[in-house]
């Protein structure tokens, strides 16, 4: 099972702030796919390069790896401080 | 040695700047950067913000931030705190305060942390905006692309 | 809007801090820097230091700075406090911070300061040192060559 | 008259704060000609390049004029913050 958190105006537009996604392996972008598969809505806020993700609470790229157990966070830029 | 914290509470940044100095006699530099919440931004009055951050990441994020500053300068105490919640204008948002023995390095350091952090630690302003109507509305801060900029000069 | 000041007596960073920040709506970055005595420099253990000043030039000198500083970046408020006579290791020496809407210039406002400061306002320290023998000594402290090289960095 | 003032170790080194002169007029380095033969032992000290000068509180070189009432500082590299 993979964990996948949205935060701040992403989860706001999907309307959601997390799920889980049973006997998912594959990198971040097809993660991504299937999330826009299933949720068609979704993919003019998901699939966009201003999109952030974090792999396990580490920023990662399209091409990361995403294994059962993982935790996947997708984001807008950062702007605190 | 590093005090690193995230809380809802206001800061208190006579507090952090007692700790880098007490009985500190090795470091005779203490370079600090205090972020507060402005009245105005990008063309519109700011009634106040709320801080959303990523409970599991932003420690681990702040964290690492501190650990490459400490690899690139000889540091002393190193002191990050940030505030998440709702906070109102004027109030203090981040406080980071290095001290070392030599004055470069902690000027260095402290704008170093401060550009990462502002490009990398998952915290994300939401801010309350009042209209020239009266009414007033939240919106989400844009990320700046001066803050990334900002980055290329510790590349 | 700038507090400049030379005196006898001890630093209170809190205080400076809160007189920048307080009620201070627009400006959403402060940078501070303290400089403090150490315990060691140049080889030697010191045990305290006394610092000399130019008392009719040295106020002029700071404020010069501090006006080319604002010539170069948009600030709010700036506070520069540099203390003169005798003090204990650990102890203020000076304290500047400065705000601005922009982190940036708050930042190099600061640093500017400091690295002017540092090489033309009359100060001159001498640290009194303690010989591997016990025997205590007062010594001048020697420029740095380093300082005089930071400048290269603003002109 | 011209008020002429020592500081620091320059100050230890001449024994001296502060002098007054008389009937002078000229450059900073001709100052500094003049109190080196009135007093042949300072020559070692204030003969330097690395002293530094201030006129009337400003930091000023070598050619710089000195005329009655100005005030004259003569100091090593400062060294505070």
């Amino acid at each position: 099972m993979i964990k996948v958190l949205f935060f701040a105006r992403l989860r706001q537009q999907l309307g959601m702030g997390e799920l889980r996604l049973e006997d998912f392996s594959g990198t971040v972008r097809s993660l991504c796919a299937v999330l826009c598969e299933r949720y068609p809505q979704w993919r003019e806020h998901l699939d966009d390069d201003a999109i952030r993700v974090a792999v396990n609470q580490e920023l990662a790229d399209s091409d990361a790896s995403v294994a059962a157990g993982d935790e996947v966070a997708f984001f807008p830029p950062v702007t605190g401080g | 040695m590093d005090r690193i914290d995230v809380h809802e509470t206001p800061l208190d940044v006579a507090a952090e700047y007692a700790a880098l100095q007490k009985a500190n006699t090795a470091d005779g530099a203490c370079a600090m950067f205090v972020g507060s919440v402005r009245d105005f931004n990008a063309g519109s009055a700011v009634g106040g913000l709320a801080l959303e951050h990523y409970p599991g990441m932003t420690e681990k994020s702040l964290r690492a931030i501190v650990a490459d500053a400490r690899g690139r300068w000889p540091l002393g105490r190193v002191n990050l705190v940030h505030r998440v919640g709702p906070m109102q204008v004027n109030e203090e948002i981040v406080f980071v305060g290095v001290t070392s023995p030599h004055r470069q390095a902690a000027f260095a350091a402290c704008q170093y942390i401060m550009d990462r952090l502002k490009t990398e630690a998952p915290f994300w302003k939401c801010e309350t905006v009042r209209r020239a109507c009266g009414a007033e509305e939240e919106r989400w801060v844009e990320a700046r692309a001066s803050d990334q900029a900002e980055l290329e000069k510790w590349a």
